[in-house]
């Protein structure tokens, strides 16, 4: 199986089930010549033509309120927001208005429309090229939300991101694009929506997370089994729905569970995923739930001593890890 | 193109005014006494919207409407007992089940949607669905409409500029009553008209008297035949009076001056295409009582079938949510 | 003292803090001589003038955007959205933008507005006049968002609002308005943003609540009451920041905790308390942390039947409370 | 209003706009070397950006700048050093501490703030700016700096609909340099230019030539006078080329023809002002010689200075925070 980066991995899904269904377009800011700014769609504007593959005006509203309206009238538009941090003129268009369109015409009316959205920091992106966003749309009745962290999942997740009737909100972490690589195989397979996976088998203690930090848990997993400490690592892969089943077995075993993300925490998934791990795992739970998250500042300042210490690291995850092993 | 409403076709598009009224009254009525949640009526935009709806095809355009649009919907083709029962939210409601306020969701007969309350949210929907009409090669039409309150949004703004860079074919139809609820005119722009906008955008912009039948159903048979033609949007602002209250929740007279309430009636559309009708022997003025009565009948038949349908209960509940399996 | 209504309560408040302050204006949709359609602004512009009293354009991005220049330039802007569920299209001005500007500025700007919002449901208001919105504010760091749920509560917190430097959501539960009355105090008195009040003592399981919820659950620990079983109840009043003493306090007590929103489960404030109390009273809980929520569908359906279906109840509410305290 | 234009004033200006240029390149070149993250670059937009300020009152007025707008914020008073600073992201920098982006944030001596990347928000902050002057009688006018880009967002509409109907002291100056990154004009209007929008809104909407001192500084003391008297808001629309790629992680060559690129420095306001400023005898060919030395010295010397300062650590990290107690 080739070797591929998560951009490559996007790029290459995109264009697959372009060729494949013509219903499929994508439109979004300098997707076209541009290839998108991080040419996700580097080459398609030669390939599929302008008319699917649309450069629009800068008006995130519009973007996403056009994509409803094309999805309602029998396409499967693919829009991009440029970097998360602006998306937050569209939420009116998402939140308000796509996540409703089933269940408020009875079933009579559909959006299958996929929002590609670039989140995340430790790319340097100061306080408004970093953003995380997700907690809105997990929220939110109607949308599903996927966040997947490696190659493999980003290709499987977003076939069947375009492929799913409703809207879904598909978040790629920047820093991964081009940093996380790996095996993708070249045929069609898809990825459930709302299924997690247990990215690492263990005994003692359960890591939830999602995206980017899921490589910094496995590497910290890794050196916790040399701390003689045995980790579960559970990638969560898509945000709404939650798979609790597998929140739930993971921890009822190891008994023990921290949850690492790059959001902050107030009202954040790592609240619900501790919600439910009260409500099903009392009984079995060791130890108190522990959450490993940056402080309540806005994400993340432009000063890279701030913004590497503002983000979980590897050291911080092994040492909440022995921490919590030790209760 | 006006000589192409003829006879029959002009009584038809007053038989839906009347009927219209009669259940928009009818409507306010129930509303009063307890049965009806809320109204927004279309008193005053009768006109407009029927001859708006008369240039059009309902059986391939598409329609996306906001909650003033009573006169449309029966122009499409909805029955009055169905329009009723979006007003008692009674079960079977055709539109959303009657999980949405009256006129909201969609239908299964005719191309007509909104999907929600929030004013001006529409019009980028409306140029996505115009936009996939391009890329098939479809001939259809879309049609929006939206009142004044809803130009002021950033929506309105980027849907006219996107649809006119890509010549979709999309008629923005504004209703301009004069006020967002009881915001006038004057506190929401510094023009005189919505239609000037228009040139900022690159499209025609015209300006109709949305009482008569005639100017409102030349102008949008123009802009139709301009989009299928390629040529991309029209912006029609059709000046109407809001004849009632915003909504059956409010009460108008504390920001319209009294004369000006007086007043309104010479504004009504009614009358004024009564009065057309009969000058042009379409009508006799006994074919409009005659008329009228049947309207009241009609609307009379499906107050008393719909008054004692249930609500719909928790059964279908999830049905089409999340949790539906 | 004079017992009032809570639109009568933020009616006089705001009233008083514009009479006192002359950098105090009001801006929104229909505030003017229709005084807000909820009737909180009535009279105000005959008081005040057209100058402090702004009858906006619909347009609520600019509404927003425009109270944020007005505060940044020394005057305390109070924005009215007209109902929570059209602050959609200004969630970019509040999150994206006044919420980081103390930040952003490294704090040589402020922004100190209050954004009311009548929200929540139970009055027919369908999928559009019913929403919950505390989440995302909730979770944005920058942001204060205060719930009221009595009279009494409504008016020093909104004046603590209006005084406060940072930008405040002020939510106002609309089915509380007419409902809800009791005394309040004519004096200029405030509460602090940020502090949970112990609504009821009890010893046997805390109920956590906000907004119209409150009522309920105070409904049923009357009924508990006489079951036998003593609820003490939490009034969150602020959820952001979340008073996390009072709630740790309270459970450490109790040993219970059961959570009571009108809004959905997932990724909410329900989620953050539950999590708080998994951090801190792991060792002192007796039984799983419970939720008491609506199920995953847009609020809310306007059929009444299924409105009130939806609603969490006295009788749920007492339920819940009896399961819980049998665990 | 030209002449007003002296001698002194002019080579202050075109100084302005060799510094702006001298440290514009060598950020650039600090990015290269993996210095400087990120930068956006002024060059092409100094003439428009002098030119507009110098028509203005930096001790009263108030200025919504983005991230173009290196020029502005020299002739506004703040200092090379200062700027560097901002692009190095060193501690100490006056905007925002380090935390945002080059050129985000506020001052401490210039009223002169940018919020957020978030392209288009400032224009409805700058028109509450506006509101609040109003309100307490002063005499300041908002600038309110924006991209052609910009001009498609529904807030750039929400801010002028509301700056023209209360007569807001505003000037909406874009600058339209043909590109939101990749995508032209023919992409983002049906419009030849975004001033024809202006009408809509019932302001005025003046083109101007933006390599021309002469003509942007009129059009500009014009908008600001009619401000200050009280009559409400213009729009500006200054032409200028974007001489480099959108930023330092951009390639323009990906969607601009090549003899578009090579046709860009015929565009170049350098030496188009230079031209001009020796041709009225303010400036020699050798005036100007020295003050591009000069210029190169400033920066030399501020490169030197800030190159080795520290960025900034932990401890300020949660200052002007929810955290902070
Ligand atoms: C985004 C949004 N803001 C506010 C409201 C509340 N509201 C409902 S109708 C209305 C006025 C709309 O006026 P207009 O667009 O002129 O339509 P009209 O009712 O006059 O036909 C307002 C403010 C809403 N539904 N949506
Ligand atoms: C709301 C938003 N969408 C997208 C972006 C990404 N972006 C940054 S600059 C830019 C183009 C802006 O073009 P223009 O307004 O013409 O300004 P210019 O860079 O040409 O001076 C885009 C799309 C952004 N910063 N904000
Ligand atoms: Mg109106
Ligand atoms: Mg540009």
């Amino acid at each position: 199986m080739p070797i591929v980066s998560v951009i490559e991995a996007v790029r290459d899904t995109i264009r697959s089930e372009m060729k494949q269904n013509p219903s499929v377009f994508i439109l979004g800011e300098d997707i076209g010549a541009r290839g998108g700014v991080f040419l996700a769609t580097d080459g398609f504007v030669e390939l599929f033509g302008p008319e699917r593959v649309i450069d629009t005006p800068l008006a995130e509203s519009s973007i996403c309120g056009i994509a409803i309206g094309s999805a309602v009238n029998g396409m499967r538009p693919i829009a991009e927001i440029q970097f998360a941090d602006f998306v937050w003129p569209a939420v009116n268009q998402i939140v308000g208005e796509a996540s409703k369109i089933r269940y408020g015409t009875y079933g009579k009316k559909i959006c299958p429309m996929t929002i590609r959205i670039p989140y995340g920091g430790g790319v340097r992106g100061g306080l408004y090229h970093s953003q995380s966003i997700e907690v809105i749309f997990s929220h939110t009745p109607g949308l599903k939300v996927v966040a997947p962290a490696t190659a493999y999942d980003a290709s499987g997740l977003l076939r069947s991101a375009i492929r799913d009737d409703d809207p879904v909100i598909f978040l790629e972490h920047k820093k991964t694009y081009r940093l996380v690589k790996g095996e993708v195989p070249s045929d069609d397979y898809t990825i459930p929506l709302g299924k997690a996976e247990i990215k690492r088998e263990g005994e003692d203690l359960t890591v939830i997370t999602y995206g980017l930090m899921l490589h910094y848990v496995l590497q910290s997993a890794v050196e916790c089994e040399k701390l003689g400490i045995s980790v579960e690592v559970v990638d969560l892969r898509t945000l709404r729905p939650i798979d609790r089943e597998t929140i739930v077995k993971s921890v009822s075993k190891t008994g023990r569970a921290l949850i690492v993300q790059e959001d902050t925490a107030a009202v954040s998934i790592s609240s619900e995923v501790s919600a439910i791990i009260s409500e099903e795992c009392f009984f079995d739970l060791d130890a108190p739930i522990m959450r490993l998250t940056p402080l309540e500042i806005p994400p993340m300042p432009f000063s890279p001593i701030q913004e590497s210490e503002y983000l979980p690291s590897k050291q911080k995850i092994t040492s909440a890890v022995s921490k919590l092993s030790s209760i | 193109m006006t000589n192409e409403l003829n006879k029959s076709r002009l009584k038809k598009m007053f038989r839906t005014m009347l009927i219209s009224r009669a259940l928009d009254e009818r409507v306010w009525i129930l509303n009063r006494q307890g049965k009806a949640a809320i109204a927004a009526s279309a008193q005053g935009h009768e006109a407009s919207q029927v001859a708006c709806i008369e240039a059009l095809d309902p059986s391939l355009d598409h329609f996306l409407i906001y909650y003033r649009q009573f006169t449309v919907t029966l122009a499409l083709g909805t029955t009055p007992e169905e329009q009723l029962r979006t007003f008692l939210a009674k079960d079977g409601e055709i539109m959303s089940g009657a999980r949405q306020f009256p006129l909201h969701g969609s239908h299964p007969r005719v191309d007509l949607f909104s999907f929600s309350n929030v004013v001006g949210t529409q019009l980028p929907q409306a140029v996505g669905v115009a936009l996939a009409d391009k890329m098939r090669d479809s001939n259809a039409v879309t049609v929006v409409f939206f009142g004044d309150g809803a130009a002021s949004q950033g929506d309105c703004h980027e849907a006219m500029n996107f649809a006119s860079i890509h010549s979709l074919p999309v008629i923005f139809f504004c209703e301009n009553n004069g006020y967002a609820i009881s915001v006038p005119l004057s506190k929401q722009m510094a023009v005189e008209n919505i239609s000037s906008r228009a040139a900022g955008y690159g499209m025609p912009g015209v300006l109709v008297d949305g009482t008569d039948i005639f100017d409102v159903f030349e102008a949008t048979s123009e802009a139709a035949n301009r989009a299928r033609r390629g040529e991309g949007p029209t912006l029609i602002e059709s000046t109407v009076e809001r004849l009632l209250p915003h909504t059956t929740d409010d009460d108008h007279s504390k920001y319209r001056r009294k004369d000006d309430i007086e007043g309104l009636s010479r504004m009504d559309p009614l009358p004024i295409t009564a009065e057309k009708l009969v000058s042009i022997n379409v009508l006799s003025k006994s074919d409009i009582q005659m008329m009228e009565k049947e309207a009241k009948l009609i609307v009379d038949d499906a107050t008393e079938k719909i008054g004692n349908e249930p609500y719909p209960g928790v059964e279908t509940m999830l049905l089409h949510s999340d949790l539906e399996f």
